[in-house]
């Protein structure tokens, strides 16, 4: 119970580095990030432009790190930032950012703007001003262990069902495998096949693989909610059960900021690098195409078109492997404009799909979205990453668009021969 | 004397046509429009000549002679010579015979018999340094005389550079407190014909005015005649389609000197200097300074001694950059101290991270 | 040692550069745009006008230009009054080139008057009284 | 003072102050920015040939996918401003020869006719971004004080420069005098005032370049 303006200033005061007073002295208030981001595109409303989104980190950094800016607050010509202001600007960090970095990548003078809001997010937690959905996302992660509460127990049984319906064994605690494949809570409750599928996929690849017990979950609500203390603890119990199972590769699951927290923020996390690689399921699926290690049968002949989710294509550099994998499996497969390293986020990306009272906001900016899927008219919708999938059938239910949304590993594991039928070939 | 300017002209052998195709020429090199021309040679040739010739009295000061040298090299000399012969040159040190007391005499009868009616002319500057002690003529300093004379006067001309704005004796540092004459008189119509020397028809054209019009022309805001002021050396300059090009000399003897080239680049300081050089031209029309391969000095204008150096182009400094290096250290230093404050302070919010934990989260 | 042996030579700005376009500003060709308004003016209303050539900036190409173009026409008069002055028409009737000289033979100003008859050519009345009484003198010495 | 004396003062001490200024700021800052470092990044990186801070730095001139688009006039007029800009500034005969005085560095430059057409279409096309920042909501939004400030401190240079060039309003001793004065103004301002991202910007891309190189983005 310790939150406060003050930590939350000390906090920033730490996160404030070269880049961001780069960025902030660069800035030009040209608005065209306004142009990149789906909150302002959808509604219209200024106060939604990326760079007014970090306007108390602005002044804190000016009235801390810039002597004019120094003067400025000994003279009270620049009034401090308030806690009331933070509390304010909580919608515009949080329910109104998903950390896809749109912005980042259109500023003409190459402001990172989501690097700052990744920065500000620290101080805005630490000052208590984070939503109660992703606090409650945090804490159920930090104490039962998934943001979904789901517990070990749960992902035995799911281990179960799917061992039996595949009749391929899931293998956990095993140590020395090459790949420790992580979960997603959502996949454990929502989308069970995704660990059939791994498992389809490992077999026919004849690598060995492991779940671990002490870390199945990879997402981590401490880096949506922006405090690295809490990302950290997330991030070592991953690190720990890698390193006690002494696998060479972590495999992060369709989900973006699990991708994101444990690739790029992991080592920074702990202060060290890691000892074994982090992929993405994708990447993993990638490589295995190019050593001709998967191989698919018969083909989707559905219209289908792929959602870039943010974290694996603009801000994680996989764009092209989920195009070579579509065309391993899909005959007719389509581009929505500005698809891949331009893709629009699905609105509930960084934590957002949590904040219960940003849904009309999120279903709003669900409409960039829905206008990309207007101008190909698919017939369902791909994509790797169970957020956006949860936040794509929310949206496309409440705008009663008839497209199912499937998972990509899910799609390709549904190619490869069955075990059995492969051993009587 | 009887009848009009004209007949006096006739009676000196000018016919009339010289007097028509002078004035056009007049006009010309007053910058006036080529019909204003026929209209003052009209109005002159109408003019009753004055049965007494208009008085003028001269008074040098701080000068060197080289405005006089110009007006009596005017290269039209017999009928210029004629304008000052419409005149009564009643005393001027250089040109006249008289010297000492008679020469004094000449200038307090002047004085007294045209009281409010004379043209004085003045050259040189006036030194204010110890009570004006620099320049003293019959035992009176310089400003004395001026005042004295100029009480008297129907207007004044300040001839030359150094009258009209305080010229090269009021070079910085000024060490005799040189002034113009517009500094000292207040309450006298003034007209200021500067250059360092003034062109001689600037000084005829200005005189045949007062003859003709019996009032001083329109002047600028620097109070010169506009007709000869009125518009800049670059902009009546036969070179200015090569700075309009980008074709300049860079040195005085490179292909760009030999071509004829803008000599901006050489410190020419024609944009900034209101004359009619470019027009008019020197020694009887044979040449000026660009046309013979030199920038323009600006003599016409005021300080024209210290703006920053005759082969300086105009967008150069006019002095060398004397705190810039200074500046980039203090300003390198400012920003080290800064960059320190800064380190420690965010030093010290790391130190201070107590880690966060769940219950943090909450207020 | 003779003037000509002195190794300076005037180099006219204009005529240095090679090829016929050197030395040329491009203003000259406006101006017969400008002369040709005026042409029309007096045609219109009988008004005379001049263009102070001294006045443009025109370079030495320019002026020859000009004059070439313009061409000689059938009237030339040649006034000597303190220096010489010529008045000739060009090859278009009515548009004159004049020139004034001092009495060293330099140029000191130069117009293009656009007239019937230019107005300096004619004599003042004044001055034909003073000729008819030269001419009764002259008369009167006869008897 | 006269225009003469006016004239001499800004070609004088004024630039002496103003590039004193100007030189004591962008030091200044630059360190006060600059020094505030950053954290090594110890994860893995992913090479990925074009995705550096060095391609960033020249490949964020250019508009991102489907931007040009959006916003056609900031990208539009803010190119033919700033391309204007650099023209006037660097490649006008007399503007050469203050930097070659200034630092010995000389190219040729441009014909002034040019140069006095492309004055005429950068303030136009000032006056167009300004248009557009006073009708966009999102641009009307985030402008302050500043950035009306920092819009007139770089206007009055161009216009003043064409004015006197054009002989308008003022006699050109004065127009070129008042022009060097709002250069000085803009020299003066320059470190500490938005008109910085002259400098930082390319700081500023290069972080974003290597942060998301790092990653193997090209961004």
């Amino acid at each position: 119970m310790s939150a406060s303006l003050e930590k939350g200033v000390r906090v920033l005061k730490e996160v404030i580095d070269a880049p961001i007073a780069s960025y902030f002295n660069s800035c030009v208030h040209c608005g065209l990030c306004a142009e990149a981001c789906l909150f302002y595109t959808e509604t219209g409303d200024p106060k939604y432009t990326p760079i007014h989104k970090l306007e108390p980190l602005r002044r804190i950094y000016e009235q801390e790190y810039t002597l004019l800016g120094r003067l400025g607050k000994t003279f009270g010509l620049s009034k401090p930032v308030t806690d009331a202001e933070l509390a304010e600007w909580q919608e515009l960090v949080y329910n109104s950012c998903t950390l896809c970095g749109r912005c980042s990548v259109v500023c003409p003078v190459g402001n990172d703007i989501v690097y700052m809001v990744r920065k500000f997010r620290e101080g805005m937690s630490a000052a208590g001003h984070a939503p109660e959905g992703i606090k409650g996302a945090v804490n159920r992660t930090i104490t039962i262990g998934s943001p979904m509460g789901v517990k070990l127990p749960a992902v035995k049984a799911q281990m179960k069902h799917v061992e039996a319906d595949y009749g391929l064994p899931i293998p956990l605690d095993a140590e020395g495998a090459e790949y420790m494949v992580m979960l997603s809570s959502m996949e454990i409750i929502n989308f069970p096949e995704y660990l059939g599928a791994i498992a389809k996929i490992m077999h026919q690849a004849g690598k060995s693989w492991t779940l671990c017990s002490t870390a199945f979950e990879a997402t981590n609500a401490g880096m949506q909610i922006g405090n690295s203390d809490l990302a950290r603890v997330l991030v070592k119990r991953i690190v720990d059960g890698a390193e006690r199972l002494r696998v060479k590769t972590v495999i992060s699951p369709e989900c973006g900021h699990a991708y994101t927290a444990l690739r790029w923020e992991g080592a920074n996390l702990i202060g060290r690098p890691f000892t074994f690689a982090v992929k993405h399921i994708i990447e993993v699926l990638g490589e295995f195409q190019k050593q001709g290690l998967l191989k698919t049968e018969g083909f989707e002949t559905d219209r289908l078109t792929f959602h870039d989710p943010c974290q694996l294509a603009r801000r994680g550099g996989v764009i092209q492997q989920q195009r070579d994998l579509m065309n391993q499996v899909a005959q007719n497969f389509v581009e929505m404009p500005e698809a891949g390293f331009m893709n629009w986020c699905c609105g509930g990306g960084g934590g957002a799909s949590a904040i219960e009272e940003g849904e009309a906001l999120r279903l709003e900016a669900f409409k960039k979205k829905k206008s990309q899927l207007d101008a190909v008219k698919p017939d369902r919708l791909v994509t790797a990453c169970a957020n956006c999938r949860i936040v794509l059938e929310e949206g496309l239910e409440h705008y009663q668009m008839n497209i199912p949304v499937v998972g990509l590993t899910e799609m390709i594991a549904e190619h490869i021969p069955e075990p059995s039928a492969e051993k009587g070939a | 004397m009887q009848g009009s300017l004209i007949d006096t002209l006739a009676r000196q052998g000018i016919t009339r046509r010289a007097f028509m195709k002078y004035c056009a020429t007049l006009a010309s090199m007053m910058a006036l429009p080529p019909a204003a021309g026929r209209a003052m040679a009209e109005a002159m040739a109408a003019a009753p000549a004055a049965t007494r010739r208009p008085s003028v009295i001269w008074l040098p000061f701080q000068e060197c002679t080289g405005c006089t040298e110009s007006i009596t090299r005017s290269h039209s000399p017999t009928l210029e010579g004629l304008i000052f012969d419409a005149i009564s040159l009643d005393y001027q040190e250089t040109l006249m015979a008289a010297a000492g007391h008679q020469a004094e005499e000449a200038l307090h009868a002047a004085m007294k018999a045209n009281e409010g009616k004379y043209l004085l002319i003045v050259d040189g500057s006036i030194p204010l340094g110890l009570d004006g002690a620099y320049s003293c003529i019959a035992g009176k300093s310089n400003l004395e005389t001026l005042k004295e004379v100029a009480k008297g006067a129907a207007a004044i001309v300040a001839m030359g550079s150094c009258a009209a704005y305080g010229g090269i004796p009021k070079a910085n540092p000024n060490p005799t407190g040189a002034v113009s004459v517009s500094d000292i008189i207040k309450d006298k119509p003034i007209i200021n014909i500067p250059g360092c020397p003034p062109i001689p028809v600037v000084m005829t054209g200005v005189l045949a005015h007062f003859l003709t019009f019996g009032s001083l022309p329109e002047m600028d805001a620097k109070g010169r005649p506009k007709a000869f002021y009125g518009e800049t050396i670059h902009d009546r300059c036969y070179r200015r389609p090569f700075y309009d090009q980008g074709k300049f000399a860079k040195t005085f003897d490179d292909e760009g000197a030999r071509n004829g080239w803008c000599l901006f680049e050489l410190g020419c300081k024609g944009p900034v200097t209101y004359n009619a050089c470019a027009t008019v031209k020197w020694n009887g029309g044979t040449s000026w300074p660009v046309e013979s391969g030199h920038g323009c000095l600006g003599c016409s204008e005021p300080d024209f001694w210290d703006a920053g150096g005759f082969y300086k182009a105009l967008s150069m400094p006019a002095d060398p950059l004397k705190i810039a290096s200074a500046a980039a250290v203090a300003g390198a230093a400012a920003g080290v101290a800064i960059s320190f404050a800064n380190r420690g302070k965010k030093s010290a919010a790391k130190s201070a991270h107590e880690t966060t934990t769940l219950a943090d989260l909450e207020k | 040692m003779p003037l000509d042996a002195i190794p300076i030579v005037v180099i006219n700005a204009a005529a240095k550069q090679s090829g016929d376009e050197a030395g040329l500003s491009g203003n000259a060709p406006v101006l017969l745009r400008e002369i040709a308004e005026l042409a029309r003016r007096l045609l219109a209303s009988g008004e005379s006008s001049a263009i102070d050539l001294r006045a443009l900036p025109l370079t030495p190409a320019d002026l020859d230009w000009l004059r070439e173009t313009l061409g000689q026409g059938q009237v030339a008069a040649t006034l000597e009054a303190e220096g010489e002055s010529t008045l000739s028409e060009t090859v278009c009737p009515g548009v004159w080139w004049v020139t004034h000289r001092n009495e060293t033979g330099a140029v000191v100003s130069e117009f293009i008057e656009v007239t019937y008859f230019p107005e300096l050519l004619k004599a003042h009345p004044d001055d034909v009284q003073t000729g008819l009484e030269h001419l009764d003198l002259l008369i009167s010495d006869l008897s | 003072m006269n225009d003469m004396q006016f004239l001499t003062w800004v070609r004088g001490p004024g630039l002496d102050i103003a590039v004193g200024i100007f030189l004591l700021g962008v030091f200044w800052r630059l360190f006060e920015i600059y020094s505030l470092g950053r954290k090594k990044d110890l994860s893995a990186p992913r090479s990925v040939s074009g995705a550096s801070g060095w391609h960033t730095i020249f490949r964020r001139s250019l508009p991102p996918e489907g931007m040009l688009g959006k916003s056609p006039v900031s990208y539009i007029g803010g190119y033919t401003f700033h391309i204007g800009l650099a023209i006037v500034v660097f490649l006008f005969a007399p503007h050469i020869l203050l930097i070659k005085n200034l630092t010995g560095l000389s190219w040729p430059g441009l014909p002034s006719q040019f140069v006095d057409l492309v004055a005429v279409v950068t303030l136009a096309a000032m006056v167009v971004v300004l248009v557009d920042r006073i009708n966009k909501p999102v641009k009307r939004y985030l402008s302050t004080f500043g950035d009306w400030f920092t819009w007139t401190l770089t206007f009055l240079p161009v216009l003043t420069g064409w004015m006197a060039v054009q002989h308008l309003l003022l006699p050109y001793t004065t127009m070129l005098a008042i022009h060097i004065l709002t250069v000085e103004l803009l020299l003066v301002f320059l470190p500490f005032t938005k008109l910085f991202h002259a400098f930082t910007a390319f700081g500023s891309r290069w972080y974003n370049g290597a942060v998301n190189g790092h990653k193997g983005v090209a961004v």
